[in-house]
């Protein structure tokens, strides 16, 4: 069918063409049309499917308040579901599919849910489905679910790139109707900067579709100059096509740029969509009002629209609706959308206005006053209405006005709810928001002389406020009367009436929801679902508050609304993440070291934020655990280089930095000699260990922390705390110089001939550099660094820091010196391996609930001074006998592989978790001693060494025996650490 | 003595990445260009407790121009002081190697400022053009228009979840400093973001 | 009148006319054996389980606000009883065999869905933590798995496997968790409550405790004095005001979380699936919307909305575990507040005023606690002392030293 | 969120990361008998609905401590100030 493309007028561009399909189906239209408005030019009324009884729905509003023509757009990885046809621009190419429908959109077997309809009344879903009790999750959950959701979304990745920007502004308009743009030009002839932002294709807001004068032209002229106007002003910056989603806290709102909506793909190098993030010192929300629906039988039948919407259509679209049109109204605007029909040449009918004392000017269509339609008599698509004295009138089309309500959604976001106004009918906006103003119809304002003059005076004052001197210049124009008399539902009408299109909310699903209890408006939304679909009740909800208010026995006041909240429209998940996505996600940290562990063939595993070489295979070995236990050896038999510049590193100076240090530390600080290291241990302020680490005095003023590297950001946030908040007498200053320093450990029997090869000057021996030595020296003839005799490994090892720009260099040095001793990197696999064999504890261990004690180093809290976590470690629960404390755990036999997470129960004990000695935190293979061995916390541990207990592993049915002991698996007398 | 044949000199982090070139958008002139400033030196000065007055004289005695203010930068000779926190800079010289910048401040501000060499810690990428500003703001919150930034302002933000210092050195120029680990990964958000406007790297 | 199909058929012949409200609208009485503060699922779960268990019927729970306004209508609706520790493990557990049998019980369907709850793992130390959970879980016989790669794989191939930032290893999978429709358990237990005589009185707030002698007597509240002989506070994110007018300061403070749903689409994924390294769990409802959350904004608060860098840390975690998730759109968010202890555990004990008992510290996983909490609830009120389950959630654990902290993160509560 | 730095003016609050409770007070003592005073000080919150006065750091721009003035119902914040400030006034207080 053809023949609903008005001959002339509307904002298309008739010189292009575009091609598109809906269903498969080819179609044409042109630039300026939406989908929504194409198709119908095309003749096609019938868009979707309902939520629930399958119902065929067509085109409702022309904006984003659309329910009902919803579709799948686009293929692939940009395959969209529910997109909004009404707000959809078409391009070329444009694809898009019907939803909730099977087979087909025209013969949707879902329809016959209508036929049970009686019993699908609000929440009957709550009061069946539970006999027999296994059916609930094996059949009728399921086919629920089917039935359920609107459109389908793909499981493939968005080849689209999205972005994220932030913006600033004195004064943020969000509308670019009358009232906004009066509000932006105002606002910049000021020269305060200001952002207008339109959710529409372009700006101009309703002055695009209605027919209007100001100053003397048409609305449509005078948005032009504006805008022009606009354009010209550097300070103002115009963001069409861009939805403000969100008003938060602080007067930051969140938007949505669609910058490749209306094409088929973005061009490259340019995203989809743009995420926003706006300050504004200032805003004026200028959002206009939305149409309401009537409720009355049929009011769903493709071909019943909003009498604004198919103004719209006409004006800015060029297209009809329909080619015979009923209007029913109980306000003056129905009638503009008669006078524009006809003066575009479509036959309108009849005016059926509610009222009886209606006044507005029909400019000869007959108007029946008084009068209600009760039914829209249909098949797929309206043949005429019925009113309710049962005349009946033939028809294609029906317009229905309900009355308006502003758009207020942005000024509740922060929890504001609006006030109901008798003489309008309407919710307007709460007061009291003093950055946050609406304007314009928005405001209630709904004559265009009143949105103009609010949009400037609001601006005026608003840029005023922040010391810009602003003039409101009012255009003059001609008003359109409104005058409103309530009519919500038509309560003698036959046929199905609805309240949410997209629900399938009836209008008696709401008395029923009081006669339950459901009679607070937020039970009955969430009883009825009334709201709760994709337009989040734009158009319905204040007809259902009304219609509940009624069944109540309230006021509409009384009643009020549910809450308003973000997002003002749906936004894609996408937008949201923008760049970081993928690989992105998070930043990838690589240390200085990483070049050389690449060339040294290490596989990277991620620690935070970190990429830390984990283990260094040759060639010929497979697997993790070779190249391990061959690292392990040549540590522990000649000589290994691992890179540690992870671990966090802070630079502490200052008169009080030893004071400051011991009252960090549970052990003591103030006495460490220069040149010397510390193993310290940080408490939390509850007594559980924080984090540990070695610390050294480079000068009587200086000190080099180092800390672990999960906590290094923690433990620099904690030391600012402690610092600024707790005791801001210190004299002491700390910056991470994490970054600063490549650092690598050289470990092993051949350490010193190795590190002699590259120091400059220094006689490594245990006079001049004694176990904990800790010296400022000289590398490579010149280089700064940091040597530290400490060791993790438990071999005689070094810890040296270079300056990061040199770490690669440093590392193939070490390697050349290295390499007659037989040299060897190790990763941090073959570090956990060394370091369970030894007993020292780590992150399985240091896992916040235990103490000093727990781990072994109770000896280190001092008791002559204050540290933070001093007190409380001393409660009774954290002292308890029966904690579970550090034991080393060795399988019975040898041939066993224990693992993490095993938990140990008592020999002969049944498995229980109240029977649970414990669990085992770490374990490795261990080449130096054979078999595999780890570290546990067990419940009294230390008075159990020799003690053989069950290990329990039931998640990976695997058991065995194993035998408590000391966690120093190897060279308990540390005397490889001392040779 | 080193008995090793390899040459030691400054590798910047970006030495792989940062590759000369045009890249994204290829019409018209680049809207940004990006260079890294390698090697630089840098060293964060401190006040001691008390001292941020006593620190500003013996920086202005030294250098002829006073400690920045809050937000500020001051400079003077290829030598500048970054503010960067609460009677905190960051001191960058241009043509001094780095140990020398860290030794003449240290001995200089002995007993007023604690000072610690970051010259390998941060990286610096300068970033200059018509398109700098609408770039970074994809980044910082920090309102950048010339009624509230401007040449001279020095911050701490935070961009692409990474700290940045970020300082403006012309009407189109900015100079920003991230921790060295992260400087890849940032370059390549940067670079990215700067796809729609076309880049230069120098 | 039972709820049932054939109910259902013969009122809709009558037009559904001549349904009972599910609960009546009562005047307060000038007295009750116990009132109950706060009608959320835990408030509504004690009064059902006071009368049903105890024989206590001449009850009252008071609700400031309509039924179910608070975190039970606003919250993500997972359950689960995957829980690490000795103190937790069984009363989750309860709490989950309560879930099982809870519709038949209470005539209701809350749509308890058994869908399985799936925790990824991204590195080793997590999943040996995950390993130590399971196998806490099943010493006590409760159901685990351990899934490797290829496992998750197979039951969600459309996870980030490829080009991910933290590469996902494995998952635990706990079958028997899943998700209820969170408004259907405030209205069982309240519809359940009310039959069996407890008076539920909504828009009812309690702005006052009367004490004498060290012993409670009643309610201040808009609408008059109430008396009582025992008092319960089941008041979650609102705990310290209530509290307060006891003269009680708590190890607790008021946070908000926030939550979203997605526009409604065809079936997507199936299980509830968090994330290990970001903060994101999603589940999709029987609507069709995907539910999904992530962490606490991080200040106090008592409004019930939070703000942007929440919205966008949760979301940029959810693309990064489910890429193809791109373009669905995000309907609808909303924010609740939590009661967050000091330990991440709750607080189920009496307190130093005789007949007065305390139910907080739920943090923000509290829903799934909902059954076993007002079952041991009851019981401590009804017989003056906590059930072994509730032991020990005692409120003087942090004094003496006996925290139970599943997050070992400490006395940060905004970090629980 | 917006939060006015002393330092570096309003920011965003995702530049910030929050503590808590700025009104406690750590105890100087430790003596056995100031247990009290110390589990008030870690464990026991006022977590008043309204004004409030709690610690926030400004971790993503000058690393500082504030102590931010703010309503916990309506999120206003009403002023802020450098924790070091803060103390140094307190113990001032506390000497004189
Ligand atoms: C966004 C979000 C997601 C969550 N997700 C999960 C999840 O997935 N799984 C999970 O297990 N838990 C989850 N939770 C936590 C869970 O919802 C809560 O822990 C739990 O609901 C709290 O118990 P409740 O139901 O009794 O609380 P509420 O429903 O909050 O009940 C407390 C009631 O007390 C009333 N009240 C307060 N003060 C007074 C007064 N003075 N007088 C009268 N009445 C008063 C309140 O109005 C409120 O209705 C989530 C919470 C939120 C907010
Ligand atoms: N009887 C009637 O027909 C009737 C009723 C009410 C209003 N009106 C007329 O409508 C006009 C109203 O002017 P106005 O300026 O107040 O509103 P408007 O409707 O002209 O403009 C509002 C604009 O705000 C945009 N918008 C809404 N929410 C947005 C968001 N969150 N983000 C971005 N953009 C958003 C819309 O796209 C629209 O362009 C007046 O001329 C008035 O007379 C007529
Ligand atoms: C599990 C769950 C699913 C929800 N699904 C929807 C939905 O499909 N549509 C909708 O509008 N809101 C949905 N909501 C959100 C509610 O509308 C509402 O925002 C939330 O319960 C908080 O209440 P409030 O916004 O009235 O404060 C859902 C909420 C929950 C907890
Ligand atoms: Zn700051």
């Amino acid at each position: 069918m053809a023949g609903f493309r008005l001959a002339k007028g509307g904002l298309i561009d008739r010189s292009t063409t575009l091609d598109f399909t809906f269903d498969g189906k080819s179609f044409t239209g042109h630039p300026g049309d939406t989908l929504a408005s194409a198709l119908i030019a095309n003749g096609v009324h019938l868009m979707g499917r309902s939520f629930k009884y399958h119902r065929p729905r067509g085109v409702i509003a022309a904006g984003a308040a659309e329910p009902n023509a919803l579709v799948e757009l686009r293929d692939g990885g940009r395959k969209e579901a529910n997109t909004r046809a009404t707000v959809i621009e078409l391009y070329d190419g444009l694809k898009a599919r019907s939803q909730n429908r099977w087979p087909s959109l025209n013969f949707d077997i879902g329809a016959i849910n209508s036929l049970a309809a009686s019993v699908f009344v609000a929440g009957f879903y709550y009061k069946t489905f539970m006999w027999p009790k296994s059916f609930w999750e094996k059949i009728y959950e399921p086919l629920i679910r089917r039935a359920a959701g609107l459109g389908s979304a793909t499981h493939e990745a968005d080849p689209d790139k999205y972005e994220k920007s932030y913006g600033h502004c004195d004064l943020l308009v969000i509308g670019s109707g009358p009232a906004g743009l009066s509000a932006a030009l105002t606002a910049g002839r000021s020269g305060a900067r200001v952002l207008l932002i339109d959710e529409g294709s372009r700006l101009g807001g309703s002055l695009l579709s209605e027919n209007e004068e100001i100053g003397g032209v048409t609305g449509y002229d005078w948005a032009q100059a504006a805008i022009a106007e606009l354009a010209s002003l550097a300070n103002v910056t115009l963001m069409p096509r861009t939805t403000v989603f969100g008003a938060y806290d602080g007067n930051v709102f969140g938007a949505l740029e669609r910058v490749n909506d209306h094409v088929l793909a973005p061009s490259p190098f340019e995203p989809r969509q743009r995420y926003w993030k706006i300050m504004a010192k200032r805003a004026v929300l200028a959002a206009g009002a939305e149409e309401r629906p009537i409720v009355f039988g049929g009011n769903d039948v493709p071909g019943v629209m909003l009498a604004s919407a198919m103004r719209t259509f006409a004006n800015r679209y060029a297209t009809a609706s329909g080619k015979s049109v009923v209007v029913f109204t109980n306000n003056d605007s129905g009638y503009r959308t008669a006078r524009d029909l006809k003066a575009k040449g479509v036959h309108v009918e009849v005016i059926v206005d509610s009222r009886k004392d209606a006044a507005a000017e029909a400019a000869g269509i007959p108007v029946l006053k008084g009068r209600i339609v009760s039914d829209a008599t249909a098949g797929k698509i309206v043949s005429g209405v019925e009113l309710s004295d049962h005349t009946h009138i033939a028809c294609d089309t029906v317009a229905m006005s309900g009355g308006w309500s502003p758009v207020v959604n942005l000024l509740c976001h922060k929890g504001a709810k609006p006030v109901w106004n008798d003489k309008l009918q309407a919710f307007l906006p709460p007061n009291g928001d003093a950055q946050l103003v609406a304007a314009g119809s928005a405001n209630g304002a709904m004559l265009l002389s009143e949105a103009l003059r609010e949009g400037a005076e609001k601006a005026a004052k608003a840029v005023g406020d922040l010391g810009f001197t602003a003039k409101a210049d009012v255009p003059k124009c001609r008003d359109e009367a409104y005058a409103i008399q309530p009519l919500w539902w038509v309560k003698d009408s036959h046929g199905k009436a609805f309240v949410d299109y997209q629900n399938d909310v009836t209008p008696k699903d709401l008395p029923l929801a009081a006669r339950e209890g459901y009679s607070s408006i937020e039970l009955a939304k969430r009883y009825t679902t009334a709201g709760m679909a994709t337009d989040q009740g734009k158009l319905g909800n204040v007809n259902a508050i009304a219609i509940l208010a009624e069944a109540a026995g309230k006021s509409i006041a009384e009643i009020g609304t549910t809450t308003f909240r973000p997002f003002y429209t749906p936004v894609a998940f996408a937008a949201f993440a923008g760049p970081f996505t993928g690989h992105h996600f998070m930043p990838t940290r690589k240390t200085p070291l990483h070049d050389w562990a690449e060339e040294q063939g290490a596989v990277f595993v991620e620690t935070g934020l970190w990429l830390r070489s984990s283990w260094f295979p040759l060639p010929t070995e497979s697997g993790w655990l070779d190249p391990v236990i061959r690292e392990v050896k040549a540590a522990r038999e000649k000589v290994g280089i691992c890179d540690v510049s992870t671990l966090g590193k802070i630079d502490v100076q200052g008169a009080d930095a030893a004071e400051f240090l011991n009252r960090l530390y549970c052990n003591g600080f103030a006495q460490l000699d220069i040149g010397k290291a510390r193993y310290g241990l940080m408490l939390r302020e509850d007594g559980i260990v924080m984090d540990d680490g070695t610390t050294s005095r480079l000068a009587a003023d200086h000190f080099f922390m180092t800390t672990t590297t999960a906590n290094a950001a923690k433990i620099m946030t904690h030391m600012e705390f402690c610092h600024q908040a707790l005791w801001p007498e210190l004299d002491v200053q700390y910056v991470s110089v994490s970054e600063q320093w490549a650092q690598m450990a050289v470990a092993g029997p051949k350490a010193r001939p190795t590190l002699q090869k590259i120091v400059d000057d220094v006689i490594l021996d245990d006079i001049t550099f004694p176990y904990l030595a800790a010296k400022e020296i000289s590398i490579l003839g010149g280089i700064t660094a940091r040597l530290f005799r400490i060791s993790f490994s438990g071999e005689h090892a070094y810890e040296l820091s270079v300056p990061a720009d040199y770490g690669n260099l440093v590392a193939r040095a070490i390697m050349q010196a290295g390499e007659e001793f037989g040299i060897t990197p190790y990763g941090v696999e073959a570090l956990s391996v060394m370091r369970v064999e030894k007993g020292h504890v780590a992150g399985g261990e240091l896992n916040g609930t235990t103490t000093a004690d727990d781990l072994g180093l109770g000896r280190m809290m001092s008791t002559k001074k204050d540290y933070i976590g001093r007190m409380m470690a001393g409660r009774e629960g954290l002292t308890a006998k029966g904690r579970q404390v550090v034991v080393g755990i060795r399988p019975v036999d040898k041939a066993d592989r224990i693992r993490a997470g095993s938990h140990l129960l008592k020999k002969d004990d049944k498995p229980s978790l109240a029977g649970s000695q414990g669990y085992i935190t770490a374990v490795a293979y261990s080449p130096t001693l054979g078999y595999w061995l780890g570290l546990a916390l067990c419940s009294n541990g230390r008075q159990r060494h020799g003690e053989i207990v069950k290990v329990f592993d039931g998640i990976r049915n695997i058991h065995m025996y194993a035998e408590i002991c000391d966690p120093m698996h190897y060279d308990k007398e540390n005397k490889k650490l001392h040779a | 003595m080193p008995d090793t044949a390899i040459a030691i000199k400054r590798v910047s982090a970006l030495a792989d990445v940062a590759v000369q070139g045009r890249f994204g958008a290829d019409k018209g002139a680049p809207g940004v260009t990006f260079s890294v400033r390698h090697p630089a030196s840098i060293v964060t000065v401190i006040a001691r407790k008390d001292k941020s007055e006593a620190l500003s004289k013996a920086v202005e005695a030294a250098y002829r121009f006073p400690l920045p203010g809050v937000g500020e930068s001051a400079s003077k000779s290829g030598l500048a002081f970054h503010w960067c926190g609460v009677d905190q800079y960051f001191a960058i010289a241009e043509g001094k190697a780095e140990a020398e910048l860290y030794r003449e401040l240290k001995t200089r501000f002995e007993g007023l400022a604690s000072c610690s060499d970051q010259s390998h810690g941060r990286v610096i990428i300068r970033v200059v053009g018509p398109k700098a500003r609408a770039l970074l703001s994809k980044g910082t919150p920090i309102d950048l228009h010339a009624s509230a930034f401007g040449p001279g302002k020095s911050a701490m933000t935070q961009m692409a979840h990474v700290g940045v210092h970020l300082i403006q050195t012309g009407e189109d120029a900015f100079e920003l400093s991230v921790f060295r680990g992260f400087s890849e990964n940032f370059w390549e958000w940067l670079t990215e973001q700067a796809e729609e406007y076309g880049y230069q790297v120098l | 009148m039972r709820y049932s199909v054939f109910s259902l058929l013969k009122n809709s012949f009558s037009g559904h006319k001549n349904w009972a409200p599910a609960w009546r609208e009562p005047q307060p009485k000038k007295e009750y054996d116990v009132i109950i503060v706060g009608g959320g699922g835990h408030g509504l779960a004690t009064a059902y389980y006071l009368a049903k268990e105890h024989g206590i019927t001449n009850v009252a729970v008071l609700e400031k606000g309509w039924l179910g306004s608070g975190n039970i209508g606003r919250n993500t609706t997972i359950i689960r009883s995957n829980y690490l520790l000795v103190g937790n493990n069984p009363f989750y557990e309860w709490s989950l065999k309560l879930w099982e049998g809870l519709e038949q019980d209470f005539n209701f369907n809350a749509m308890v869905s058994q869908r399985g709850v799936l925790n990824l793992y991204h590195s080793d130390p997590q999943r040996d933590a995950y390993a130590r959970r399971g196998n806490a879980m099943r010493l006590d016989g409760v159901d685990s798995e351990l899934l490797d790669r290829e496992a998750v794989r197979e039951m969600a191939p459309f996870l980030s496997f490829d080009n991910a930032r933290f590469p996902i290893m494995g998952g635990l999978l706990q079958r028997r968790g899943g998700t209820v429709r969170h408004d259907g358990v405030a209205w069982g237990y309240a519809r359940g409550a009310d039959l069996r005589g407890v008076d539920i009185i909504q828009n009812c707030e309690v702005t006052g405790i009367r004490i004498e002698n060290g012993k409670v007597q009643g309610v201040e509240t808009n609408k008059g004095y109430i008396g009582c002989k025992k008092l319960g506070l089941a008041a979650a994110g609102n705990t310290g005001e209530v509290a307060a007018m006891a003269g009680m300061k708590l190890p607790i403070e008021s946070h908000v979380l926030q939550a979203f749903v997605s526009e409604g689409i065809k079936p997507y994924l199936d299980t509830v699936i968090t994330y290990g390294v970001g903060h994101f769990y999603v589940s999709q409802s029987d609507k069709g919307g995907l539910v999904f959350g992530g962490d606490l904004d991080g200040y106090n608060s008592y409004a019930r909305r939070g703000n942007m860098p929440t919205v966008e840390h949760v979301i940029e975690a959810g693309v990064a575990m489910i890429p193809g998730i791109a373009r669905i759109r995000v309907l609808r968010s909303w924010g609740g507040i939590m009661d967050m202890s000091m330990d991440g555990s709750p607080i189920i004990d009496k307190t130093h005023v005789d007949g007065l008992y305390l139910n907080c510290g739920w943090c923000y996983g509290g829903f799934k606690a909902t059954p076993a909490s007002g079952w041991c609830f009851a019981h401590t009120i009804a017989k003056n002392e906590a059930h072994a389950l509730n032991a020990p959630y005692r409120l003087d654990r942090f004094r003496r030293g006996y925290m139970i902290d599943e997050k070992g993160v400490g006395a940060t509560p905004n970090l629980h | 969120m917006l939060i006015k730095c002393p330092y570096c003016g309003p920011r965003p609050s995702e530049e910030f990361t929050i503590l808590g409770d700025a009104s406690v007070r750590r105890p100087t003592s430790n003596d056995p008998a100031t247990m009290d005073q110390w589990f008030d000080y870690v464990y026991l919150r006022d977590n008043p609905k309204g004004r409030y006065k709690e610690y926030w750091h400004h971790g993503g721009g000058c690393r500082s401590w504030l102590v931010v003035d703010r309503d916990t119902q309506t999120h206003e914040i009403f002023g802020t100030q450098a924790a070091r400030d803060a103390t140094l006034a307190e113990n001032k207080k506390g000497n004189s």
